[in-house]
């Protein structure tokens, strides 16, 4: 972790991912270019379907380009590693396994000792305020919870990268204050590097120091928005001239590709 | 299966008249001891002349074919040994004899020290039970003052037995044809005949006959009885041609002329003129009572029951009346 | 590694197959294991006077109508079963207990009830796998995410539509096995179904030649069921490449 | 409706059971099935003699022995099978070949393989539901949620672990049905197992009774294996309960 | 479609639901009353995990409480009914069936003509911009695809009452803005009667006529939130006093909630 923020920690080459569906080839990705450094905090916007979580699945290693490089650290990626956690969009929970038992799941991969998994779970557990629901298995859950639970799966095992798709959009407005600050925080002190997909544009602008407008299939990167505020940020911040400013400008960068969609 | 016209043209071709010929199913199993007949009364026109229609149906055993009687698909079936004790018991009637059985072997395998039936004490031995070979080993035994109990004794099954014997996994074992001969020809020198059918005739004998229900011998009769005549000409004519009759069983049943043909001393065949003989002199009935000592012996059946009550000799008498 | 195709992996077991027969007919076990030329042999004979074709379309008709009416009929019973209480109730210890016997303790009892024409070979084909069929595809119809079933409800599906379009195309994977297994039951169970009266058919001329040590005819036998076998194996497997296509799993 | 619980379905069955089984005793298929009376002699007399519990407990050995060791062997095999291509390609003929070959055929070369001591009733009765079992799993495999695969690769498992943690658990319905069908194959197979030489056994005894035209021997055999069955069935629940309780289902 | 907007739709009376969890009860819904008015438009929102979706279920017959009653037009709810049409909050789409014949599977049950069932479908394939993938299944749609089919597939069969658990949740904002509009006029034209569970207090209030604040577990009404802005809402409602007051008690509101969870 004494690496430099200049350091970049993910290349993203050209990418160009196709997807072929019965003959039919639904290009998904075209030529993405995109350099994310070390601890740094990158949000990604764009419209529905416009290939975000297929970018993060390349990224996490789940996924293998059409064409072009990802490269982690200067190495080529080559399937998933411990030191990148995803949040996946729709949970991925294993059902078989209670809340508490799905947390520790990375832990005891990693042979921690029992001790120390029950604390870690219990910290994370705490976290996403799941703490009585630690013996619950996924199905007596509610939407939120289950997200909650990914959530904390994702962070128990302590990755360098954390790669979030969408990993607030099923919670309240509240609770998602109170994860947004949590992840902050733990970014700032750990230096993690976080690739974060939301479809609020607030919640965009409060996390990341760039955030990446991609346009409408096939995926592109329209623009890279710079957010120079200064961190911590709070809820004051929304308040701000210049929050307000890079909001609509951003709304409306991502407006036009909604048209663009729409036709 | 061709009709060849009969060479001797009896009185009896009257008997069935222009009247449109009964029809007859008759379940049989693929095996010389069990087709041999039935094949040479067809063969040579026998049943049609008698004003029946054979209609051959196949099994594989005998309980498959008693189920068939009893449900009224087949009429008649030739049974061997076994099946004889579900006539003892009532729920079948014989009405006619075929052969008796001379397959039965037990045999040894003379590397692992086995020359003589007291050897087998404490050896490995396959049997089959309830088959006429597992009799024969029983008989053998006794006779050397032993029983099951000093053998180490295995179930098996006769194909199962060929190859356990050739293996080496098994000491002996009572079998019968066709896997007796070909457990000789696979081991040669190394295999010994402990004991036969022909050595306890007397104790045991092996009948086998056509049978059928007790409902259908009340409404049909007649049926049966000019069955049992084709079958006395046929049974005629078996002995003499035994070779060409196992190679008309081999084309019915698909299966090697030379396997069939080693298997022609199976049996002794029985003609019409000896059957004739036998009924007269008590013989026969003599047959069923040895074979009904058999059953008790090993068990099967609790208490004997009068021949009379399951053997129609009755119609044994109507046909083998006009016999020549 | 992965370049090399299903065909070259088809050849190369094939191959092993024969050599390992070869070997095993030429060492003591060749008592009861014909050669391969023996069993070509036997092959040619039996073409050549047409009773193989015979054998092979009375048994083939009996596999197909046995297993397609113990399909029809297993699946709105596994349905049935999954849905209403008392029809479990009453259905199941039945299906137990039957299930476990083996077929050959029945063949009396079929032949007695339904005679030994057709029917009663394709009555035992049709028991061994309704059996088979029913189990499994109960299991399908218990697994059913049942959020499906309510999405299905809520756009008006009767019980009758549930059935067929949420719990059948669902239990897919299910129905699948289950026909997989129901057709090996159907084919391992050909011997025993013959033994019910049958001067045709592949089990009756593996019955007949094993009761006259023709091993070579033996062998013919089982090998053209197993070629059935994976013959009806390639159907199955077009059928689940139509139906399965919408399922998202790790194997291609 | 709901309200009669299991025990009142069983019972009805059971009473149903009894009574029909009179009835066809009764019939003319009387000849070929005893009544319930006769085998409920031949079964205190056998009691009585002490052999019942001899048969009994060697076959429940066989079947228990060859189905353990058949589904220890099946789970990594289908695994396998479904993770790597090249183990699938050289599998796959082969089970698919020998799974409809039936048991009865194979039984000489197994005695000549491994004799006619226990090893080969137990390989009889492997060979069987590993078949089973090995379709089964390997289906399950095929099936399980590509996603929860990629879930537990980021959280670093090995394909070790993936197996164990993932594929096993997910795949749990299907190892469900692969015990109920393997269980089964192992019983039903049983007599043709004992075929390979035996003195003490279910099997054995149903044959002997067979030979014997001793129906009320057969019978009781049969009933016994049917019952084992359905006692292994109990087990199966038991383990279903405790390993699915986490699946969202409708049927309760 | 006749009834004056004082008849009650939906009637929840006492209504109580216990999950039985291995032995111990989670009591999610505790004595809820309310009632939902012929064509009323109302939203709920609350902290995750308090019972919004179960109450949902119930009203749509999916799910009965463990005491009360739900009556619909004054009879007791016995089962699903076409009359209400629901949106899941984890889509339930038939992954079997291709984009356009989830859409149309209402429609067919219904025994619609063959092009009538064609013409609706392409209609609200449209309304949701997935004409493209009419033919994809749905493993081949990005989350908010998949959002977006189980949201036309509710609104094919045009039902009297909508029941829909965080609808637009996996869709980025100009979407969601678009289908808000979209849901509101077809509201206004066809007389519907909706519930509509949301964590965005800004969707609640543009689209609600009353907003159902919830407490958190056990569950209950803790406030209903009357929204007298005049409809058409737009954009430009969001700048006004009134909308941000309600907006700023409304989160007060919930957010007490959510401390109240987290202790
Ligand atoms: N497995 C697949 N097969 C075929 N097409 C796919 C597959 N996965 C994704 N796609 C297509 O790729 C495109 C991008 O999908 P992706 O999931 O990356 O979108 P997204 O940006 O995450 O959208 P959302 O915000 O709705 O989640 C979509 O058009 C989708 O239809
Ligand atoms: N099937 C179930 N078994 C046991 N408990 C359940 C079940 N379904 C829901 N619950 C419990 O009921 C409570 C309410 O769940 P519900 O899904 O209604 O919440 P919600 O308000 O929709 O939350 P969210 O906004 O996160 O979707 C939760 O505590 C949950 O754990
Ligand atoms: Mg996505
Ligand atoms: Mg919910």
């Amino acid at each position: 972790m004494a690496g430099d923020s200049c350091t970049v920690k993910v290349k993203i080459d050209h990418v160009k991912k196709v997807f072929n569906v019965r003959g039919n080839e639904v290009v998904a990705l075209n030529g993405v270019d995109l350099e994310i450094k070390e601890n740094e905090f990158v949000c990604v916007v764009g419209p529905s379907g416009c290939g975000k979580s297929t970018l993060l699945n390349i990224i996490a290693g789940l996924d293998v380009p059409s064409s072009g490089n990802v490269l982690l650290d200067g190495n080529p990626i080559d399937g998933p590693g411990t030191e990148r956690g995803v949040v996946f969009q729709q949970y991925a929970l294993f059902p078989w396994l209670t809340v508490e038992k799905n947390i520790a799941f990375g832990l005891k991969l990693r042979g921690m000792k029992r001790e120390d998994v029950q604390k870690e779970t219990a910290k994370y557990l705490d976290i996403v305020g799941l703490s009585s629901f630690a013996k619950s298995y996924p199905k007596e859950l509610s939407g939120g919870m289950k997200q909650r639970v990914a959530i904390a799966r994702a962070y128990a095992v302590n990755p360098e990268v954390l790669l979030m798709d969408e990993p607030f959009g099923a919670l309240d407005a509240q609770t998602r204050t109170q994860l947004q600050s949590e992840l902050l925080q733990t970014w700032e002190r750990e230096q993690k590097t976080c690739f974060f997909i939301t479809h609020d544009v607030e919640e965009a602008i409060i996390l990341a120091q760039r955030v990446v407008i991609m346009s409408a299939r096939p995926g592109r990167i329209k623009e890279i928005v710079e957010v120079n505020i200064p961190y911590p940020r709070t809820q004051e911040t929304k308040m701000s001239q210049e929050f307000l400013e890079l909001k609509n400008y951003i709304w409306g960068q991502v407006y036009e590709e909604y048209l663009a969609v729409r036709k | 299966v061709g009709c060849t016209p009969s060479q001797s043209t009896g009185a009896q071709a009257g008997e069935a008249g222009n009247k449109t010929p009964d029809k007859v199913r008759v379940a049989y199993m693929p095996n010389m001891g069990s087709a041999s007949a039935v094949v040479s009364g067809i063969e040579q026109g026998y049943f049609e002349e008698y004003g029946l229609d054979i209609e051959l149906v196949q099994f594989a055993g005998g309980p498959a074919e008693i189920a068939a009687l009893a449900s009224g698909d087949i009429q008649i079936a030739q049974i061997g040994h076994g099946a004889h004790a579900l006539c003892i018991e009532g729920e079948a009637k014989v009405f006619a004899i075929d052969a008796l059985s001379l397959s039965d072997v037990v045999l040894a395998n003379k590397d692992k020290g086995v020359s003589r039936i007291e050897d087998l004490k404490g050896k490995k031995v396959a049997v089959q039970a309830g088959t006429s070979s597992e009799i024969i080993l029983n008989l053998a035994l006794e006779k050397a003052g032993m029983t099951q109990k000093d053998l180490e004794i295995i179930q098996m099954e006769a194909s199962g037995m060929v190859s356990a014997m050739v293996g080496g996994s098994i000491d002996a074992c009572a079998t019968w044809e066709p896997s007796s001969t070909t457990i000789m020809n696979q081991m040669g020198d190394s295999c010994i005949t402990l004991a036969g059918n022909e050595d306890f005739l007397e104790q045991a004998t092996f009948a086998s006959g056509y049978i059928t229900t007790d409902k259908y011998a009340k409404e049909n009769k007649d049926i049966l009885v000019r069955f049992a005549k084709a079958l006395l000409k046929a049974q005629d004519y078996r002995n003499p041609h035994i070779e060409e009759i196992c190679k008309a069983v081999a084309k019915l049943i698909e299966a090697d002329e030379a396997t069939i043909l080693d298997t022609k001393n199976g049996a002794k065949w029985l003609t019409g003129e000896e059957i004739k003989a036998s009924l007269e002199d008590g013989t026969i009935k003599k047959y069923y009572e040895s074979q009904q000592q058999v059953f008790i012996n090993a068990g099967r059946i609790p208490e004997p029951v009068p021949v009379e009550d399951y053997v129609m000799f009755d119609i044994m008498e109507e046909a083998t009346s006009s016999y020549k | 590694m992965n370049k090399i195709s299903d065909k070259v992996w088809i050849l190369i077991s094939f191959v092993t197959a024969i050599v390992l027969w070869q070997l095993i007919s030429m060492s003591e076990a060749g008592v009861v294991f014909a050669s391969p030329v023996e069993v070509i042999e036997k092959c040619i004979k039996k073409i050549a006077d047409g009773t193989l074709w015979l054998h092979i379309s009375y048994s083939l008709f009996r596999v197909i109508a046995g297993f397609s009416l113990a399909f029809i009929a297993s699946i709105p019973v596994a349905f049935l079963m999954g849905w209403y209480r008392p029809v479990r109730g009453l259905i199941e210890p039945w299906i137990q207990f039957v299930r476990n016997i083996p077929p050959l303790a029945y063949i009396p009892l079929i032949i007695v009830g339904v005679g030994v024409d057709e029917r009663s070979k394709v009555t035992v084909i049709f028991i061994a796998s309704f059996l088979v069929l029913v189990v499994t595809i109960y299991q399908g119809v218990r697994s059913v995410d049942a959020t499906l079933i309510k999405a299905a409800k809520i756009l008006g599906a009767s019980d009758r539509d549930i059935f067929f379009k949420v719990v059948m195309p669902a239990s897919t994977p299910f129905i699948l096995v289950g026909t997989r297994l129901g057709l090996s039951a159907a084919l391992t169970t050909l011997v025993a179904a013959e033994l019910t009266g049958a001067s045709k058919g592949l089990g009756m001329m593996i019955q007949t030649a094993s009761g006259n040590y023709d091993m070579g005819t033996v062998l013919l036998g089982i090998i053209i069921i197993g070629i059935i076998g994976m013959a009806m194996e390639k159907f199955v497997r077009f059928l689940e490449r139509r139906l399965t296509g919408w399922q998202e799993t790790h194997v291609q």
